[in-house]
């Protein structure tokens, strides 16, 4: 495991933030690390699935974040599945 | 009176280019620090200043504009004037005191500049009055702070604000160092004076001291208009210079100075005067807004005067243009939420009345920008405040230093991707807000690759902890110094 | 109102400790953030030119002290106490002129003094803008802001002679010629005048001394004491033997900046040499480099006053500026024992 | 006869700062002069009634806001105009404490100087 600064902007929001996540979390470990700065603060909750897109790709939930070709500082987009 | 009057002699004093002839005259103006290498040197003989004044006049009228300044602030110091000030207003104050003060003194180090290593006479006499206007405006508006100090503490940042690394600090640091301390002296004539004097702060300047009377700063007003009868001298410089420049051949490198600047002022303005119009400065008192204010001053300050040297608008105008629709508002969504992080009560602005006044002028703002506060304000009314602070950084743009928007932008219809534009360089990832800050870092990639965003400092590990406490720490902010919301939250309980 | 919970009586980072600061010390101490910073003085690429010419030439330099900050400018002037001052002493220089205009003064020169006017206090004018202009540049490399604040109103200063001079040229003109107000004339005599070739290749040179302890000691405990010496005295002094007083008193109102000149510059050699040990040898270095070349600028120079009516030989003038010179390089560093 | 009173610290009155107390009916001001010297003087400016608190001190020397009459502190005698003195009241440093000697007399203690 190692430590992966990624930029991600939750759709919706004003900003894009900075988080650190793990190269073994999942790509819905990181969509809930980046939602976590949004959802509820500026971008109202919603019952909705959270997904992650990488480089025009929507990950599926489970894939391993550090097997997907991203590098350091990439960005990712989540949003809600509706 | 002495018998001659000024035009008789002020050639003479002038008139003082001669032909070196024991060094190198490239030795004696490098062009790092002169930039003026372009021009032949005797091509700089017709440089000429539009307004003249000699030392006497100078200190003469200096005394008088201290004497009525400093005396206003001395009657208006022992009055309750401040302490009845509308708190919006005070952020502003505090705001401009705390950004501006420090700049404004280093920029004597960008009139010496020009006083040294200016290629004409002319020009180094002119700029030696800047250097002291410069001067001038540093001590002034770190005195007025100091006296506030009592009622105002964080009038401190006036002083403080540039020996830490708060990220507002960052980001105007970055921008006036760029602009004027560690910039070569024909480029400090076209890009401080010219670009954002006469472009912008000679009218800020105007407006804000208009909107300090009107909400009852007295002294605030009567500082900013002093300041500004000076600028608007000093800012003379640009025009001959870049005249010069024009005149033999090199228009494409004035447009690039031009265009590198005028979007930094941009940005800048955003931070500091779009928050203070649109946001800060009390609803009842406000003239305009902020969109108005640079379309009815800058964008035609900008047509009349920049075109009639023959330039162009810079290639990114439309952006701009666009800009002004959404991206101050973004930025100050974010200076609210990350309040604690900066030396002023951040004013949300968004009371029932002022956000009608929002959607009035910026048509849209509430399918855009509501949104959030709607967020926002139903976290304060549940009493889950906590919801409303940060718990990480923005990405900041390796030019600028602000937080990257483009979210926002996407939600204002001005682009599609939120992504942040991506440059490498050397093996390292940039990261950036727009094209045009970019362009500006692309073009000279060595000016600026070296320099680390807040970001970037929390993601190399310079800042510990990493995270927001610690990011707190680092920008040099004790608990007592965090800001807060300046009006208590009343924009969102009471008032419907 | 959630206002700041507590006042401050000082500034936070300049506090000396229960005593109120002056508004001196308020707008001046511990302006100079960028002094020092890591891993370069500006926000900008720690290797990119002005970064770089700062390191070198700043914070490089081989003069250092623990703490700048500590010295201070012993008038104690802010720009607001600067331009109070130099409103005075204009007005004072406006009345001398106004006094000597309405005796018509110039009309009765001697025209054998008015050429030695044309030859020597006239192109004086391009000194003095040398003077000037490096001032302005030990005030922007300068470690503090006590420092660069008195460097920069020096400039100013230089500037205020150097524009009383552009105005008596223009006067003397209207009664002795216009050649007198012939810029091309003066910078000839400037440039071509053998009594002005050592003087200006000093002055050119002294442009080059880029290291700002090196531009500090050239300019402010060499070359300005010695030129301030020659015109401000014994030019002055040749000017009243002549009958000119109106140019003498113009020239002691000038050394009136002068002599505020040599008290902070004094001061602040006084602070190096006192604040670091390997200080004196530096600041002695350069001395001993650029004392040679100011000697024969003013040999050269002195030469000139044995052509006016009322002359006086090289000797009495360089005993003038040696005996200035000296009791000002006494008072700084014979002030200080060796260490 | 007089009362000592304790009226302030040196942490309240900083070197440069002056203040205004009172001691019964008299208004006094204390005056920190460069070199921890103390002193208290009457309150009220001998002119006109202003309260000389307000004034700016500049070394030793402290200009009342009222019309700007000027004194010097050291002594307590005018400067400009120079034929008028403040009232001084005696004080005693002891550690950080600032105490001043009031006459118990009844009477106010103010000099007076129209101008």
């Amino acid at each position: 495991m190692a430590l992966l600064p990624l930029s991600g902007t939750f759709l919706g929001d004003v900003t894009t933030v900075g988080v650190v996540v793990d190269d073994e979390d999942t790509a819905e470990a990181v969509g809930q690390k980046i939602a976590h700065h949004a959802v509820g603060r500026r971008v109202a909750a919603r019952t909705a699935p959270i997904r992650v897109r990488l480089g025009g790709r929507v990950l599926d939930p489970d894939e391993i974040i550090g097997r997907t070709g991203v590098s350091p500082y990439d960005h990712v987009e989540v949003f809600f599945d509706e | 009176m002495p018998k001659l009057s000024r035009s008789d002699w002020y050639d003479l004093a002038r008139d003082m280019n001669w032909t070196f002839g024991y060094v190198n005259e490239a030795d004696v103006f490098p062009e790092e620090l002169s930039g003026t290498g372009r021009v032949p040197p005797e091509a700089w003989l017709a440089w000429d200043e539009p307004y003249k004044i000699s030392y006497r006049e100078y200190v003469h009228n200096q005394v008088t504009k201290d004497t009525t300044t400093y005396s206003l602030k001395n009657a208006v110091g022992r009055s309750k004037l401040f302490d009845q000030l509308d708190p919006g207003w005070k952020s502003v104050v505090v705001a401009h005191y705390g950004a501006i003060a420090m700049p404004e003194y280093l920029a004597s180090f960008g009139e010496a500049r020009m006083g040294r290593f200016g290629r004409a006479a002319a020009w180094r006499n002119t700029a030696t009055f800047g250097t002291l206007d410069e001067v001038r405006h540093g001590q002034i508006q770190t005195f007025f702070p100091y006296g506030l100090l009592g009622k105002e503490p964080r009038g401190d940042w006036a002083l403080k604000a540039f020996h830490t690394n708060n990220w507002i600090t960052l980001a105007v640091r970055h921008l006036f160092d760029d602009m004027f301390v560690a910039n070569d002296a024909l480029s400090v004539a076209i890009q401080l004076t010219f670009t954002l004097e006469t472009g912008f702060t000679n009218l800020q300047f105007l407006g804000m001291a208009a909107d300090a009377i009107d909400v009852g700063d007295l002294e605030f007003g009567s500082l900013i208009s002093s300041i500004q009868t000076d600028e608007a001298r000093h800012a003379q410089q640009g025009e001959p210079t870049i005249k010069v420049l024009i005149d033999n051949g090199h228009k494409e490198y004035g447009q690039f100075l031009v265009d590198h600047m005028f979007w930094r002022a941009w940005r800048a303005f955003a931070l500091l005067t779009g928050l203070s119009m649109d946001y800060y400065t009390p609803l009842d008192s406000r003239k305009m807004s902020f969109k108005e204010f640079i379309q009815d001053w800058v964008v035609k300050q900008f047509a009349d005067q920049f075109r009639d040297y023959g330039l162009d608008f810079p290639w990114y105008w439309d952006e701009f243009i666009n800009e002004l629709d959404w991206y101050h508002h973004a930025i100050h969504t974010v200076v609210w939420n990350y309040r604690p992080s900066v030396w002023w009560n951040s004013d949300a602005g968004v009371s029932p009345k002022e956000r009608q006044w929002l959607e009035e002028k910026y048509p849209g703002w509430n399918r855009a920008f509501g949104k959030h506060w709607d967020v926002l304000t139903e976290n304060v009314r549940t009493g889950n405040l906590a919801e409303t602070f940060p718990e990480t950084l923005p990405v900041a743009c390796n030019l600028c230093q602000l937080p990257i928007v483009r979210a926002a932008g996407v939600l204002a219809g001005a682009h599609t991707d939120p992504a942040p534009l991506r440059h490498v360089h050397n093996g390292r990832v940039y990261q950036f807000c727009s094209e045009p800050c970019r362009w500006i870092f692309t073009r000279r990639p060595e000016r600026f690759a070296g320099h680390k965003s807040i970001t970037d400092r929390l993601w190399t590990g310079d800042i510990n902890p990493p995270n927001i406490g610690g990011v707190l720490a680092y920008m040099g902010l004790s608990e007592a110094e965090h800001g807060v919301d300046a009006d208590n939250y009343a924009w969102a309980n009471g008032k419907h | 109102m959630t206002g700041p919970t507590r006042s401050l009586r000082t500034w936070s980072i300049a506090d000396a400790g229960r005593r109120r600061l002056n508004e001196y010390e308020i707008v001046t101490k511990k302006f100079h953030y960028h002094f020092g910073r890591q891993p370069a003085p500006f926000d900008l690429d720690p290797d990119s030119p002005i970064n770089q010419w700062y390191l070198r030439h700043r914070e490089g330099s081989p003069v250092q002290a623990d703490s700048w900050e500590e010295f201070s400018d012993p008038a104690q002037l802010n720009y607001r106490r600067y331009i109070a001052l130099q409103h005075d002493r204009e007005i004072y220089a406006e009345r001398v002129v106004d006094r000597f205009e309405a005796l018509d003064h110039d009309a009765g020169l001697d025209p054998a003094w008015v050429a030695v006017l044309g030859r020597v206090y006239l192109p004086a004018r391009f000194a003095l803008h040398v003077l000037q202009i490096t001032s302005l540049y030990v005030g922007q490399l300068a470690p503090s802001a006590a420092i660069t604040n008195a460097s920069f109103f020096q400039a100013a200063d230089e500037l205020r002679a150097l524009q009383w001079i552009a105005y008596r040229a223009k006067s003397l003109s209207l009664s002795h010629g216009p050649d007198l107000a012939d810029s091309t004339v003066a910078r000839r005599v400037w440039e071509q005048d053998p009594a002005w070739q050592p003087a200006r290749e000093l002055l050119e040179n002294l442009l080059l001394a880029y290291d700002w302890a090196e531009a500090f000691t050239a300019l402010d405990l060499v070359v300005k004491p010695a030129f301030d010496a020659l015109f401000k005295q014994a030019f002055a002094a040749l000017a009243t033997a002549n009958r000119d007083e109106l140019t003498a008193q113009l020239l002691h109102e000038s050394g009136v900046d002068s002599g505020r000149g040599q008290d902070w510059t004094g001061a602040l050699a006084r602070y190096i040499l006192a604040a670091r040990p390997g200080n004196r040898e530096h600041i002695l270095g350069w001395e001993s480099r650029w004392q040679p070349r100011v000697t024969r600028a003013i040999d050269a120079l002195a030469g000139t006053f044995g052509a006016a009516p009322a002359p006086a030989d090289a000797a009495s003038v360089r005993q003038t500026v040696d005996q200035a010179t000296t009791q000002f390089r006494n008072s700084w560093l014979t002030a200080v024992p060796a260490t | 006869m007089s009362d000592w009173h304790d009226v302030a610290t040196l942490d309240d009155l900083w070197e440069g700062d002056v203040a205004e107390v009172a001691v019964g009916p008299d208004t006094i001001l204390l005056a920190h002069l460069p070199g921890r010297q103390v002193r208290a003087y009457q309150g009220i400016c001998p002119h006109s009634e202003y309260s000389l608190a307000g004034g700016d001190l500049d070394g030793d020397v402290l200009t009342c806001t009222g019309h700007l009459w000027e004194f010097d502190l050291r002594t307590g005698e005018g400067v400009n105009p120079s034929n008028c003195r403040l009232y001084e009241y005696p004080v005693r440093l002891s550690g950080e404490q600032i105490a001043v000697s009031v006459p118990t007399d009844g009477r106010p203690h103010y000099n007076r100087c129209r101008g």
